[in-house]
């Protein structure tokens, strides 16, 4: 990593602050997953927080988020609320949806984060539309559409790059490689080989493939590719390649993956990579970052409290929200 | 009833900015069925949007752009096609707002045109707005008249909610008086087509008139039957409905659906359920042929219920 | 239960060179439900494949392959993601032999879970059986016990019929007999689970359980309530169940899907229909709530009907 | 046109044959629908009959044909008895599907013609899976999927192209590209432009483009195609351009084509411009071709016929075939 001279000292320890928030926050979903606090599947983005973290170092408020179920990364890079988005995933009346939603279905409006989506592929259509609401109103928003290398062969990444390409419409499609799909390995899965990015040149859409453990090569690529956007350029393509280093849910051993491959994914874990180049390359003080760290653990910590002692949401919660009168 | 759609579309087009049309031929070609016919030269490609074939997209890039401010209307050109939307409407479009915790809305018309009876056989002749009707957060309107159609339709534009609207392919020639005042059709109410005593012929779409030209046969035979139009199955009219059979006693539910899991069947569930006490007879539902529609002509005709299909039911149940 | 089917699918596969299994991590993973577990490691991968994630051409060349000769198992990890194949199963698997005018098969097993209770929310909760058991050309099978579960697979793989075979998430644990001797379960026939003489409670899938709680506690109160599994919904024993309600004079229908629409209400339609004169009073259908599945575990509960709701239903309706 | 050296003069006429037995039999077809004898949508393949034929010349009987609901001319080429068709298009009990299929299904499993479907793109997984069924049982056939270039956008042809590359799966997917789904022009419907061939490498399919024209260029193009096909290297792509000289189906009144890029495509005709090769460089005699004019004429007009004096399917048919006992 070199030093990037557009970033002030203070954006780097936020961008440290921001992965390592997503980390510590996930990891105690996990400890509640375990105490029952939060059921159903629950994602971990452990390992991927470079890619979070530094788009939405790049995109502006007015920006669209959509992404899939392995949410909570891209939710708190945005900028949500930690005790909100807990309290969500432990479906309380706080939650976000008033825990309706769950942990595969985070929503902010006030963030313009559009939804986490749990039908693989979903979100890109909708993230579509978006885009030619942007266009149409001459909003000059960009939509960020997360996707893993699973969605890639879903019809709906097809008829979403046609349609965007075509109506040269604002969105930037972000494939999040981490190399598997549940326990299934995109060589077995992907026809078009391992430059998954090239699957642009089909569609007309420029296309790049960066580091997902480096967030700041992400945050530059991601801003290289909206400012390319914002003219009306139409879509851009961004692959980045990282690993999940958790099972694909709570509920998977992770019985298919080479412990080897995992080591050496696990040697490149964005955070500690981050904080080295911090201390070392940015001279930025290890009590400084320490001081971070305790702040992003309390505030977890607050999180999970603020979770806890949340109501459930009242019986007529079941009844509300369905339609809009 | 094709010109009143038209210009409910139209009026909307021009006094609502937020509102444009997408869908696979709406613009150059004029509509499959030519309701959009004109619209691309006088609204031009960013309000008449030709969209490429790819029912996925095109619901669900609407879902999207709804949730970004605008009211797109999308038109897959038939409900069997929907099947390859299926998942943006089910997963999607109905459930956005609830599992958003409201903070989301999703204003969606989805034209689609429903029913068989004109030789296009099974994969091209599904009445599948049932399943629609099963699913909360959606609305299913489906017009039988021109009044209704242009009605119901302001109704739509005033909506935030995504809703499926149904057009027949064989209703789009059916002529009626439309005011040149304002009026709307709320969602949601049924209403007597024809009044009568003897039998309630509740029905929906097409099924609609064969239940009218029923009405009349019967009529000649001095069998008064009422004929109840549900202009939307969800949300359902239940009372008026129930209201109907109080009064009359009697019941058949027409559609052309498959007879099994229809929605239909469910009505005549609700009219035990809630007039039980006050029926002659068990409700019949009478529903399309339970098999993949066929080409040939006559085996067409059998699969889809007929007025005297109708006036057959209502004796042979009823002894009327 | 998982080890039932999982020998159901095992002795295919030793049996008939022409069965393989296709589907989403169905491979290396095991299934997502484990019931694959081992297979890729036993049979290779000819036999067990793992597919992209893209439903439509799971199913698809399911059909194709089912078309060519073999005998596919395909799986849809859950009946959610079905909505993405779905033109596959209702405009393909089911329509090609009717329009090829009976010239062509197609022996596929679709396995899927459908259901909700696991804290899901509503993408992934839904249960759409109901849909697939209205269309003409599909069977719909759904066991409840591990003793089913064997019996209709080893059915399923003599039909030369796309079927759906379904499985709820919630029931993998469930434990019972099965017999080392070769049985089979034929598929078209309801089962009583319990025998009771004061009401019938006729439930598929998960809800048969929930039946057979309700009618231990209505049991403790007098009430011999009798529960009938309907094990498939397509074709459907209506001869059974007409039979149990001619006994009891009472019923309640209990199923997870929505109550608007749901496949239970046409069954409730039916017994109306077939055994009025022996009814107490309306057959009751007792669905899921009609509004997308929430994640909240207070409000998920309210959702789906259990115990208590089946013996509250059966004592506010019925007196008992 | 070159002459080809490895066509006899008979197999040269029988390609001429095929092309004019399609052509009338879809005049007749026409004629029959003004008459209401055929119903439902009728769509003509008048104007692309050098496609069909071409392939069907270089297939072998074991080889399955799947096409679109455009089928007419892949099913006479394929050998499909014309009374049969026709008694189907006419809905009688004679039809290949007793008339329970119509113009859009038609199948004839004695010939491997495994279906005309009318959901655009839903013959491609299909195809996918006999090709695989194929491969299963080491038969050696290949499968012909014919589509149109609207199906191109449906998220199923991404779907079953990344399928059968991965598993090398033996089919041929071929694109008649006529430039117009419908009403709409393929510039205003697929993002990649105009050489649709090069779909291909997102898939890592090899691909070709012809003019579909030429029956003898379709011929040649599918025999080589084939060759590789056969020797288990995977699927393989061919894009032939044409021209649909009719209307979308018979409602359509065509007015959304400009008249001089019809009038250009109709100098192009296949079938005067390969009998004018037969008889100049070829040498064959204008009084064969003649004979065999009017040899399709009769046979055309025995369909009719056969149709015609054809019983309707019995009440009973509604019921049958649903389900296998
Ligand atoms: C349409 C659909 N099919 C299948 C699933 C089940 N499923 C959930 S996540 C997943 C894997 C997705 O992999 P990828 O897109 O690479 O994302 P990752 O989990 O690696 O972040 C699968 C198969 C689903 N949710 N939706
Ligand atoms: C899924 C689906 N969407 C829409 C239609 C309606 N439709 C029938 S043919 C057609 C155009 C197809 O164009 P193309 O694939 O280019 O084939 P061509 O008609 O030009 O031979 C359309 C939109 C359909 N039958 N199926
Ligand atoms: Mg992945
Ligand atoms: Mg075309």
């Amino acid at each position: 990593m070199q030093l990037k001279e557009d970033l002030s000292k203070t954006d780097m320890v936020h961008l440290y602050r921001q992965m390592h928030l997503v980390r510590v926050f996930e990891e105690k979903c996990a400890e509640a997953y375990m105490l029952g606090k939060i059921r159903g599947f629950l994602h971990l983005y452990i390992g991927e927080e470079a890619i979070a973290v530094g788009v939405a170092a790049a995109l502006q408020p007015q920006d669209y988020v959509v992404t899939h179920y392995r949410d909570h990364g891209h939710a708190l890079a945005r900028g949500l609320d930690p005790r909100r988005v807990m309290a969500e995933l432990y479906g309380r009346a706080t939650g976000l949806s008033h825990g309706k939603g769950g942990s595969m279905h985070l929503f902010d409006v006030n963030k313009n984060f559009m939804g986490g989506y749990a039908i693989v592929g979903g979100q890109l259509p909708i993230a579509t539309g978006l885009a030619l609401a942007s266009q149409y109103l001459d909003e000059k928003r960009v939509v960020v559409a997360f996707f893993g290398d699973g969605a890639l062969n879903e019809g709906e990444f097809h008829e979403a790059m046609n349609l965007a390409s075509l109506w040269k419409l604002p969105v930037l499609f972000f494939l999040e490689n981490n190399l598997y799909g549940m326990g299934t390995h995109i060589d077995r899965t992907y026809a078009g080989g391992r430059d998954v990015y090239k699957a642009g040149d089909h569609y007309r859409v420029p296309a790049r493939h960066i580091d997902g453990m480096d967030v700041l090569a992400v945050r530059q690529a991601t801003r290289e590719a909206l400012e390319r956007i914002r003219h009306w350029e139409g879509p851009f393509l961004l692959e980045a390649l990282t690993y999940r280093f958790r099972g694909h849910s709570m509920a998977d051993p992770v019985e298919y993956r080479d412990k080897t491959e995992e080591a050496r994914w696990h040697a490149r874990d964005p955070i500690p990579t981050f904080r080295k180049y911090l201390t070392e390359t940015a001279h930025i003080s290890e009590e400084q970052l320490e001081q971070v760290d305790v702040e992003v653990e309390q505030e977890v910590e607050e999180a999970a409290r603020f979770a806890d002692e949340s109501p459930e949401p009242g019986p007529s919660a079941l009844w509300e929200d369905i339609s809009a009168t | 009833m094709r010109e009143a759609i038209s210009q409910g579309l139209r009026e909307a087009l021009e006094q609502d900015p937020r509102v444009f049309i997408m869908g696979e031929d709406v613009g150059a070609y004029g509509g499959a069925y030519a309701v959009t016919k004109g619209f691309l030269t006088r609204y031009g490609p960013k309000r008449v949007r030709d969209a490429p074939i790819a029912e996925s997209v095109i619901v669900g890039s609407g879902v999207g752009a709804a949730m970004g401010g605008l009211h797109p209307v999308v038109e897959i050109m038939t409900i069997n096609f929907s099947l390859l939307a299926m998942d943006q409407i089910v997963n999607h479009a109905a459930k956005i707002r609830y599992m958003s915790g409201g903070q989301v809305q999703v204003p969606l018309i989805i034209r689609t045109v429903t029913g068989g009876g004109a030789g296009l056989a099974a994969t091209h002749s599904q009445s599948l707005e049932g399943w629609y009707a099963s699913v909360p957060g959606l609305k299913v309107v489906f017009p039988t008249t021109p009044y209704d159609a242009l009605g119901l339709l302001r109704t739509c534009f005033k909506e935030k909610n995504p809703i499926i609207y149904c057009e027949h392919a064989l209703l789009y020639g059916v002529r009626g008086q439309v005011p040149d005042d304002y009026y709307d059709v709320p969602i949601g109410q049924a209403e007597v087509k024809r009044p009568g005593e003897h039998v309630s012929l509740i029905a929906y779409g097409r099924a609609v008139h064969i239940a009218l030209q029923a009405a009349q046969e019967l009529a000649s035979k001095g069998v008064q039957a009422e004929v109840v139009d549900l202009r939307s199955l969800r949300p359902l009219d239940t009372e008026a409905l129930v209201a109907s059979v109080k009064r009359t006693h009697r019941a058949v539910v027409i559609e052309e659906a498959w007879e099994t899991g229809g929605f239909g069947a469910y009505i005549a569930y609700l009219l035990h359920r809630q007039a039980f006490d006050d029926l002659d007879g068990p409700v019949v539902h009478l529903g399309g042929a339970d098999v993949p529609m066929p080409y040939a002509r006559n085996l067409e005709r059998q699969a889809i219920p007929d007025a005297a299909r109708v006036v057959a039911t209502v004796r042979e149940n009823f002894g009327l």
